[in-house]
């Protein structure tokens, strides 16, 4: 991992070597893209139509997504489902148990911006992006699976685009 | 050889691990492999519910009970509206009422089938898990059909139903109902006589009468003790005294029994919608409410039997179009409460059986 | 036993204790002082006609005039409802615990002293549960709460 | 010479071996750079081999499932392990601070190796093998064991009371079942004669009622009692306590990320083709059979035995860990020792064909 985020700064130093840094960067994006292992986070009603996603009719594992338990070996938090203060953060220590890179999808109106709960409420968080950076937003209470989905393609497209020097800013 | 010298610790299982379908927290002291203690911790998923009611009039609540408790709104909305009609004596159409009976009792099928995957999954067994799934997508099309959403329905409204059923809805809901009981015997079949399921669960978790009653355990977990008790035929509401259907009951009250009950439940389920079928009458499918709905002064506490026990609400109302005080009574709440005491000094991976038998869903404990 | 019998048994045997109020739309409401709480419950469960060994809800409310705590019970083996509260003014927000009577009552109690500020005696476990480890706000669910981060839904 | 010999790969060893003496290696050097040839040879055919079984796990669970697993990448998804294991490779490497350095660094490189020893004495074919030792299957037990010693270095130096406690069930599950597993194959070995894989294989030649397994009636009884040992130890499901994901979330890799879990993980699935390998070796009759070439039946019959683990995966619940070690104390290891006394009394008194 070291020696990949160097890459960029070495390659300079070699004639030819940016070209190679360039292939280099398509082909290891292209694989970040393909398998996105999502951690099982879900807390609400968006953890059921994220089950659901998984399950037989929609089936993420067509798209290279499986499920991790352990934060350690996914690269992909589905926030699904309202996060409280009480909940805040545990969701900023299990960001922060994930390994680099990581991608964030805030699922459902609640974790966009507090969603139904956003008038009256005490205890919810009013969008998790000021708790952790989210990437990809995908609207709906609950979003259907196909919007899910739809998201994630979004998230390939985006991750397809990223610099290797940037790694370690995302 | 004298007595081995062991120390407990503590393992925080929670708020986010796979077995606590949401964000209960459990506080495990362990001695090895055994569970000496286990102190849940909850309100990971406090969303206020009750507060954000009281500033909201009667018909706009009943989006918040959809997520009161997700996995069978239909019943959330029904309890909200059965309690509001009853503080307001509002007369409910019969075609109404038949149409809230087949949503409700579809939607106990889903929840169960939501059960079946979850628990087995829970167990070990992945397949399981994915096979529920796939018959719980041809209930929740039913409702698509219907509503058009797929989990927070908001269907039942106060005085009858958001809007008539589709002509084709008929036939759709009996195919669903063919197919799913034709898939009930595979699912018996993978695990009923399996060795390792039954070893798994016969005898865990085993949860006494009075323990029972006096934790104020409800539905399936209830009767999985033995226990007759189900509000719709001891406390009826609705229209469930037209219908047969038989009440069934476990012996052991252990994780089996509360699994194999649920199962049976379906059937009945199944029997209830199909005769409601046989009988929805013609005529309107809602009784109008003034727009600015203002029910007399008042307070009531219904309750219904939802797929996990006694869903009650209690409404008081000074005569005002919001509601003073709202409390959503979820029997998860209380088979939570009776975790620790079933699941004492018993291995872990009976607890997350036990957990798992208990069908707790979180929002209904957090609200 | 029907509703009329019921409110006819307890009408005799209970008249001193408890007070029959007519807001409750469906079942029967009572009101009952907090000095005879414990008592009134216990002998409410003990009853062999009544035996109401089940507590379906417990929970407070705040009607900007007064606390009440409302205890809505029922017997599983006579198929009986009942609902009962108990009144007192702000300022003496104090409660006995029911828990022995009933030990469904434990969390319920928990959470209307973390939520509504009505201190429980004899409870032994009142410690926050629902809200944030760190809240330091007050009780939310009282009606004159606030606070800065609250946003109040606008009047139509 | 049949157009069937031309597929064995003997010739083209023979032909490499040669190619080495022609250009002026002799003696020891012409030995170690021969056996590191093959085996680096063996090492990348079984991490193509670990990648297709994963690929193929994950199909059979989608099909058993009714959904269809990964479809995305190439056809039926067929490079999506490959994809998996570029992006553990980039993976940033999480360092816990309160591990234990050596131990949390050493646990998935011994995993791994341990993963890839045995395959020194397995035949893969006729001829096909990297060193014939004499002692072949003692060999294999001995090394094999060393998986244990990874999975519970990871709990331990992971410092997580899951991965600690995922280490101790595997340690305690691993070492109870390699007793009905070694008197499984004993009883094999009792009518081998031999200890070498070559020799344990040649026994069997012939069509397939020479096959260990059908030597009624102690030989299905050992291949049951094999499988049912081999699948534990290898920490597949209905004995997957190690990792269970209910209960342990992810058991003794909860803390490893990127390469080390990639390790892990590819360690497991070699592991389980080593599981269908020694099964094939003992009593499907290794690489023998008609019409094919000895190596693609030795491929065959390895994949069907490890079907057959996916199969048991996808279909049964886990066992609890109590029971779990009374089903090898109490069950599997009488069984298997009553059924090595009685092929021994049978070879002793000739009651066999």
């Amino acid at each position: 991992m070291g020696i990949i985020k160097k890459l960029p700064y070495y390659s300079e130093k070699v004639p030819g070597g940016s070209i190679v840094a360039t292939q280099l960067e398509a082909v290891l994006n292209f694989a970040q893209a393909k398998s996105l292992w999502y951690l099982l986070f879900g807390t609400a009603c968006c953890a059921i139509e994220l089950m659901c996603t998984g399950a037989s009719r929609y089936d993420f594992d067509r798209l290279g997504m499986i499920f991790r338990a352990s934060p350690r070996q996914a690269d992909l938090i589905i926030a699904a489902g309202t996060i409280t203060k009480k909940m805040a953060p545990r969701l900023k220590r299990l960001y922060d148990q994930m390994a680099e890179p990581r991608y964030v999808l805030a699922m459902g109106g609640c974790t966009i911006k507090g969603g139904p709960f956003y008038y009256d409420s005490y205890s919810v968080e009013k969008g998790i992006d000021h708790i952790i950076p989210v990437d990809i937003y995908v609207p709906g209470c609950p979003p259907r699976p196909e919007s899910l989905m739809e998201g994630c393609l979004h998230l390939q497209e985006k991750i397809k685009k990223q610099k290797l020097n940037n790694w370690q800013e995302k | 050889m004298g007595k081995l010298r062991t120390e407990e610790f503590i393992v925080n299982m929670g708020p986010h691990h796979p077995s606590t379908h949401g964000v209960c927290r459990l506080m495990l002291t362990m001695d090895g492999e055994r569970v000496v203690n286990v102190e849940p911790y909850i309100g990971y998923l406090h969303r206020a519910i009750e507060k954000i009611c009281e500033n909201r009039t009667y018909p706009q609540c009943i989006p918040l009970m959809d997520r009161f408790e997700y996995v069978t709104a239909m019943s959330c909305d029904y309890a909200f509206s059965l309690a509001v009609e009853k503080l307001a004596q509002i007369e409910v159409p019969e075609r109404a009422e038949y149409l809230r009976v087949i949503m409700l009792e579809l939607n106990r099928i889903a929840s169960h089938l939501l059960f079946y995957a979850t628990t087995a999954m829970d167990i070990g067994a992945v397949t399981p898990f994915l096979y529920g799934f796939r018959e719980r997508e041809l209930i929740i099309d039913l409702f698509e059909m219907t509503c058009g959403q797929r989990l927070t329905y908001n269907y039942i409204r106060i005085g009858g139903v958001s809007r008539d059923i589709l002509p084709e809805f008929v036939p759709k809901c009996r195919e669903a109902l063919n197919i799913i009981k034709g898939k009930l015997s595979d699912y018996q079949g993978l695990l009923n006589e399996n060795p390792i399921w039954k070893a798994r669960t016969k005898g865990i978790g085993v949860m006494s009468q009075e323990l029972a009653v006096a934790y104020g355990v409800s539905g399936p977990n209830l009767r999985a003790t033995g226990i007759k008790f189900d509000l719709r035929k001891d406390d009826p509401y609705s229209i469930y005294d037209h219908f047969d259907f038989d009440i069934p009951i476990g012996q052991n009250g252990d994780v089996f029994d509360r699994y194999l009950l649920r199962l049976r439940e379906i059937e009945q389920a199944i029997k209830i919608i199909e005769q409601a079928l046989d009988g929805i009458p013609e005529g309107e499918y809602k009784t109008k409410i003034p727009f600015r709905f203002k029910p007399p002064a008042g307070e009531v506490y219904s309750r219904i039997e939802n797929s996990r026990g006694e869903m009650g609400l209690y409404i008081l109302s000074d005569g005002s179009t919001k509601p003073v005080r709202v409390k959503a009574r979820g029997s998860s709440y209380n088979h939570l409460q009776v975790l620790p005491e079933v699941a004492k000094d018993c291995l872990i991976a009976d607890l997350v059986a036990t957990f798992a038998s208990f069908d707790i869903i979180m929002p209904e404990v957090d609200r | 036993m029907t509703k009329d019998e019921l409110k006819d048994y307890i009408d005799t045997h209970y008249q001193d204790k408890m007070k029959f109020l007519d807001t409750g739309r469906f079942d029967l409401m009572y009101e009952v002082t907090k000095e005879n709480l414990l008592e009134v419950s216990k002998a409410l469960r003990d009853d062999e006609n009544l035996k109401f060994d089940f507590l379906c809800n417990l929970g407070g409310a705040d009607t900007r005039e007064h606390f009440e705590v409302i205890y809505s019970i029922a017997s599983v083996t006579k198929r009986l409802r009942l609902d009962f509260k108990v009144v007192f003014p702000y300022d003496q927000a104090e409660i006995e615990s029911v828990q022995e009577i009933w030990p469904a009552a434990n969390w319920y109690e928990r959470e209307t002293w973390e939520l509504f500020g009505i201190q429980i005696k004899n409870h032994g476990n009142l410690k926050l549960f629902l809200l944030p480890d760190d809240w330091d706000q007050g009780y939310p669910m009282r009606k004159d709460w606030d606070a800065p981060d609250f946003i109040r839904m606008p009047e139509l | 010479m049949t157009p069937f010999i031309l597929l064995e790969l003997q010739p083209v060893f023979v032909w490499l071996y040669n190619l080495l003496k022609k250009i002026g290696l002799s003696g020891s050097w012409l030995t170690i750079v021969s056996y590191a040839g093959l085996s680096l040879i063996v090492f990348g055919l079984l991490s193509v081999v670990a990648l297709f079984l994963v690929w193929w796990e994950r199909k059979v669970s989608g099909h058993v499932q009714q959904r269809y697993g990964p479809m995305r990448n190439g056809w039926h998804g067929w490079y999506q392990t490959l994809m998996d294991g570029v992006k553990l490779l980039l993976k940033e490497d999480v360092k816990v601070v309160t591990r234990d350095k050596a131990v949390f660094f050493w646990a998935p490189i011994i995993a791994f190796v341990a993963a890839f020893v045995p395959y020194v004495v397995i035949p893969f074919g006729k001829g096909l093998i990297v060193a014939d030792l004499n002692i072949g299957i003692l060999y294999i037990l001995a090394v094999t064991t060393f998986m244990v010693i990874s999975l519970l270095m990871a709990g331990w130096g992971s410092h997580n009371k899951y991965a600690l406690l995922g280490g101790m069930r595997s340690a305690a599950q691993v070492v109870s079942y390699e007793v009905p597993m070694v008197a499984s194959i004993l009883t094999v070995i009792v009518f081998s004669g031999s200890l070498s894989m070559v020799d344990i294989v040649n026994v069997q030649s012939g069509l397939f009622f020479n096959w260990f397994i059908f030597r009624l009636p102690f030989g299905p009884i050992a291949f049951m009692v094999y499988i049912t040992a081999a699948t534990a130890e290898a920490n597949r499901t209905p004995f997957d306590i190690p990792e269970a994901e209910q209960e342990l979330v992810a058991g003794y890799n909860v803390e490893y990320s990127g390469m080390k879990f990639a390790m892990f993980f590819l360690a497991e699935f070699i592991n389980m083709f080593t599981v269908g390998a020694i099964a094939t070796t003992l009593f499907l009759g290794g690489w023998h059979g008609v019409i094919l070439p000895s190596w693609l039946w030795f491929f065959v019959k390895t994949l069907l035995v490890v079907f057959l683990l996916m199969l048991f995966r996808w279909t049964y619940p886990r066992l609890r860990v109590d029971q779990l070690m009374g089903f090898a104390w109490k069950f599997l290891i009488p069984v298997a020792f009553a059924n090595l006394v009685l092929a021994g009394w049978m070879k002793y008194a000739r009651w066999y064909w």
